[in-house]
């Protein structure tokens, strides 16, 4: 694994190839997913554009801004295990936890808005689809700070080096995973119209 | 060169991903849980209606129909049975009732399983809430 | 066979292939009472033989199950069986009571069956699959507990492989959601919803790990290719297996009182649930193709591959033709899933146990690797008569779904269901055809174990290893 | 990522700032409450083109010669000209 920070032609993405045929089977999901919602609405716009305007994209600014946060703050981490930088690449990763964190609380913020107002999967179309395919992102992010927990406690036990740090980038991997489908569900859900 | 697809990995995505799954169904299940009472009739499951259910599973209706589209396929769906028989629980016993003993030459014949007066009512009223749980629109027609 | 223990599978493949063997006749008698309505009424009406054609099929594919773990997993852990007493024990008191049960469908009337066996305490029965007596369930459970201990306690004083786990994780699913079994609500709704937690996460669940790690340990022996790589696959091919078939339980919430969304969230993930079937096919014919040696059993070879494919057909293809949501509205219920559970069934599950009966008999019987040719011929007849014959079934049945879905749910002047009956009769009399057919590839299977007893074994000339 | 060394900023840097610079954009046309095919497409597009420098720079896939690289750039444009489609079937 000494070639992972080479600049030229990888045969392979970084990270253990078992978590990109998973990664490809998530991506189908969301795919699926996004296409139906958007069909779905081309048959019911009037519903989906009234209450798509309930929806606070305050919050969906923030959580976006924490999910891209966090990914860069994933790559730096990897990039700084690259030159044997332990405690930086910590840092790093302990950083990218928090801004996974923030999201999980400001969405959770954002469910209790919803529940206040007796909102929930069932209301309508719209709400199926937007608790269908927000809370399944929800969970994502839960699995890749999962994930991301997991490199981190290996990390401080001094399981990685610039020679060995696959596990990292599979972890990375999917969490990049995790923010590229947020920045289609954000467009589409919130702004879209 | 070092393995790119290792067995490990491959193993934590088996457990970590049908937890993961697993979890997800159980929260629908949850919601699911929440949501029936608007839509599956419950108000309507009186004793009479829990008998009817009994005698229905005792005589293995299952066997030959279906109910709300699960079942055999060898005799006609039940789930809307009552209102196919022109919302009438009388219908449906007078049907049940006079099912021949020896069948029909040469044709389906649903047995005579010579039921009481109370488990006719029973399972008739049985069915009548089956044909009032909110199915989403299912059977598309009204022959089931 | 390397392990004296092992030969406690022989008793149960014996009892599965004799169970098989009656699946099928009641499967003809019940074919037949489609055409010709009044066949052997009233002693055994359809719902009877229905009875018995289904639990029989359950019966005799938990017996080729647990046969097929007595046999893998000391040879996987490398040690003998806990107890070989245990396991032959179970066999009889499973077979007394699932012969006690099918005899007591067809020699009394349902309603007295519940009633000798006090259904009334915990009313368990007269639900699709579900009907045994509440005994027999309970009498499941116990042999169930009793074989997972017998499996658990050889696997833990053993080598733990990823077959042999991933194997004993399948079973205890299929023990563990055999509990939701015994729940039976008044409310017709939660009633279907957990039946389904049954009757769903076995067949696209758990029982395809089993599935998966038989096939795995079945291509190990027979193409010599690394463990490794086969382990490897078989964590992915179940992982997939699991992924989308757990919400793709969904597919089931549909049309039975349960909320809307799950016709969005079953249609998605059950449109997935080929994938897995279709990564099994490929491995399975990727690892014969780099197979580092030609094993001398051809036929048990052809066995796996037959799963592979027939599996992906049955339950991916004809799974993916009614799954979603829009076609289901029309098709639910109808002679399509009949269609897709008789190809599902056998392609998945019966192949797969006849798969391991195949590699493991002759090694049982006293031979080194394999059959004489002249049983392996035979075998490999009945392996083609019956496959191709439950094509021919299946595809007679999706006809006769096709047909009935238009003349009974899609037009404007929908016809009641026996004046549909009777315009489909034709594919009912052609699939009955080919059960006859299906039958005596059956019997040649049987045949194919006497034939050819005292020739020597098939040998492959063996190249050098490529 | 792949500049271990001190230049001022790294690429993947300026890639998070233009990320970030696009989300405001996407937000702001959101709170305006702007509707119509062509800032759907707009909005839409510039969050394919966020998802690709995620993949290309932040998985690193840029550096990867195998079909892996396509796995993003397929599951971009496939859901992306489907929701462009649907939106066009809206609109028109």
């Amino acid at each position: 694994m000494t070639h992972a920070d080479s600049d030229i032609g990888h045969e392979r993405p970084p990270g253990d190839l078992a978590i990109w045929i998973f990664i490809c089977a998530e991506l189908l999901v969301f795919a699926v997913f996004f296409a139906s919602y958007a069909f779905t609405r081309a048959n019911h716009v009037e519903l989906f554009n009234q209450w798509q305007s309930t929806l606070n994209r305050n919050y969906a600014l923030v959580n976006t801004l924490a999910l891209i946060t966090s990914s860069y703050f994933v790559v730096r981490a990897i990039a700084a295990i690259r030159i044997d930088h332990r405690s930086a690449s910590l840092r790093w990763l302990l950083g990218a936890l928090a801004m996974g964190a923030l999201f999980l609380v400001v969405k959770s913020m954002e469910y209790a808005d919803h529940y206040s107002h007796g909102v929930n999967l069932r209301t309508n179309l719209f709400f199926m689809f937007y608790f269908s395919l927000t809370f399944f992102h929800f969970m994502h992010v839960l699995m890749g700070m999962v994930i991301l927990g997991v490199n981190a406690a290996v990390l401080r036990k001094g399981g990685y080096s610039a020679e060995n740090h696959r596990g990292m980038e599979t972890g990375g991997s999917y969490w990049h995973m995790v923010d590229m489908v947020w920045l289609i569900l954000f467009p589409l859900v919130y702004v879209m119209r | 060169m070092s393995e790119t697809f290792t067995k490990s990995m491959a193993r934590n995505i088996f457990y970590g991903g049908s937890l993961f799954f697993f979890l997800l169904f159980l929260a629908l299940t949850f919601d699911t849980e929440s949501a029936l009472p608007d839509r599956d009739n419950r108000q309507a499951i009186t004793e009479k209606v829990a008998l009817g259910k009994k005698v229905w599973e005792e005589h293995d209706c299952i066997g030959c129909h279906t109910l709300l589209g699960e079942g055999a396929y060898f005799a006609p769906e039940l789930g809307n049975v009552y209102k196919r028989f022109g919302n009438s629980t009388e219908a449906i016993v007078g049907f049940i009732k006079s099912r021949p003993e020896n069948g029909i030459p040469g044709r389906r014949s649903m047995p005579q399983f010579n039921l009481s007066d109370e488990e006719l009512e029973a399972v008739a009223e049985f069915l009548k809430y089956a044909s009032e749980i909110n199915t989403n629109n299912w059977p598309p027609n009204i022959q089931g | 066979m390397k392990y004296q223990s092992q030969a406690v599978a022989k008793p149960y493949f014996i009892a599965a292939i004799g169970l098989f063997v009656g699946q099928i006749l009641f499967g003809l008698i019940m074919g037949l009472q489609y055409v010709w309505g009044d066949f052997l009424f009233p002693e055994i009406p359809f719902n009877v033989a229905r009875m018995v054609h289904t639990n029989l099929l359950i019966v005799w594919i938990l017996f080729g199950f647990m046969g097929a773990a007595y046999y893998l997993i000391p040879e996987e852990t490398e040690n003998e069986l806990w107890s070989p007493k245990l396991a032959l024990l179970m066999f009889w008191i499973f077979l007394v009571a699932g012969a006690l049960t099918i005899l007591g469908y067809l020699l009394v009337p349902y309603a007295k069956l519940a009633e000798l066996t006090m259904n009334d305490l915990l009313p368990t029965m007269g639900r699709e699959f579900l009907e045994q007596p509440t005994i027999t369930k309970i009498g499941i459970v116990i042999v169930a507990l009793a074989f997972l201990l017998n499996i658990g306690m050889t696997l833990l004083k053993g080598r733990k492989t990823v077959v042999s786990l991933v194997m004993v994780i399948g079973l205890t699913g299929l023990a563990v959601f055999f509990l939701f079994s015994f729940f039976n609500p008044d409310n017709l709704v939660k009633d279907k919803f957990y039946w389904w937690w049954v009757v769903h996460l076995w067949v696209e669940g758990v029982w395809e790990l089993i599935l998966g790690s038989i096939l795995a340990f079945v291509l190990i022996k027979t193409t010599g290719v690394d463990r490794e790589v086969i382990e490897k696959w078989l964590y992915i091919i179940i992982a997939m297996t699991l992924i989308t078939g757990i919400i793709g339980t969904g597919h089931h919430y549909y049309w039975i009182g349960t909320p809307e969304y799950w016709q969005w969230w079953g249609s998605i993930f059950s449109a997935m649930e080929p994938i897995p079937f279709f990564m099994m096919t490929i491995f399975a014919f990727n690892m014969v193709n780099k197979r580092r040696r030609n094993h001398p059993n051809q036929a048990a070879v052809l066995w796996a591959l037959g799963t592979a494919v027939m599996a992906f057909l049955g339950a991916g293809v004809w799974g993916f033709l009614h799954t979603l949501a829009p076609v289901n509205y029309y098709t639910h219920g109808t002679q399509i899933t009949a269609a897709h559970g008789h190809m599902a069934f056998y392609g998945a599950y019966a192949m797969i146990v006849l798969t391991m009966i195949s590699y493991s008999m002759p090694l049982m019987n006293g031979r080194k690797a394999a059959n004489s040719n002249k049983s392996q011929v035979v075998e490999m007849w009945a392996f083609w008569l019956m496959t191709v014959s439950m094509v021919f079934i299946t595809l007679f049945l999706t006809g006769a779904g096709i047909l009935q879905t238009w003349m009974q749910r899609y037009t404007d002047t929908p016809l009641n269901f026996m004046a549909a009956q009777e315009k489909i009769a034709v594919f009912y009399w052609m699939r009955e055809i080919a059960g006859v057919v299906f039958l005596i590839g059956l019997t040649l299977y049987i045949v194919s174990f006497f034939v050819g007893r005292n020739d020597p074994e098939a040998v492959i000339e063996e190249k050098a290893a490529a | 990522m792949n500049a271990p060394t001190s230049s001022l900023l790294r690429p993947c840097t300026w890639v998070y700032l233009l990320l970030m610079l696009l989300t405001f954009f996407t937000w702001l046309v959101g709170i305006t409450g702007q509707s119509g095919f062509g800032i759907s497409m707009l909005v839409l597009g510039l969050s394919l083109l966020k998802g690709q420098l995620i993949g290309d720079y932040y998985m690193g896939l840029k550096r990867v010669t195998s079909f892996w690289r396509w796995v993003i750039v397929i599951w971009l444009t496939l859901p992306g000209s489907l929701i462009g489609l649907a939106f066009y079937l809206t609109y028109s």
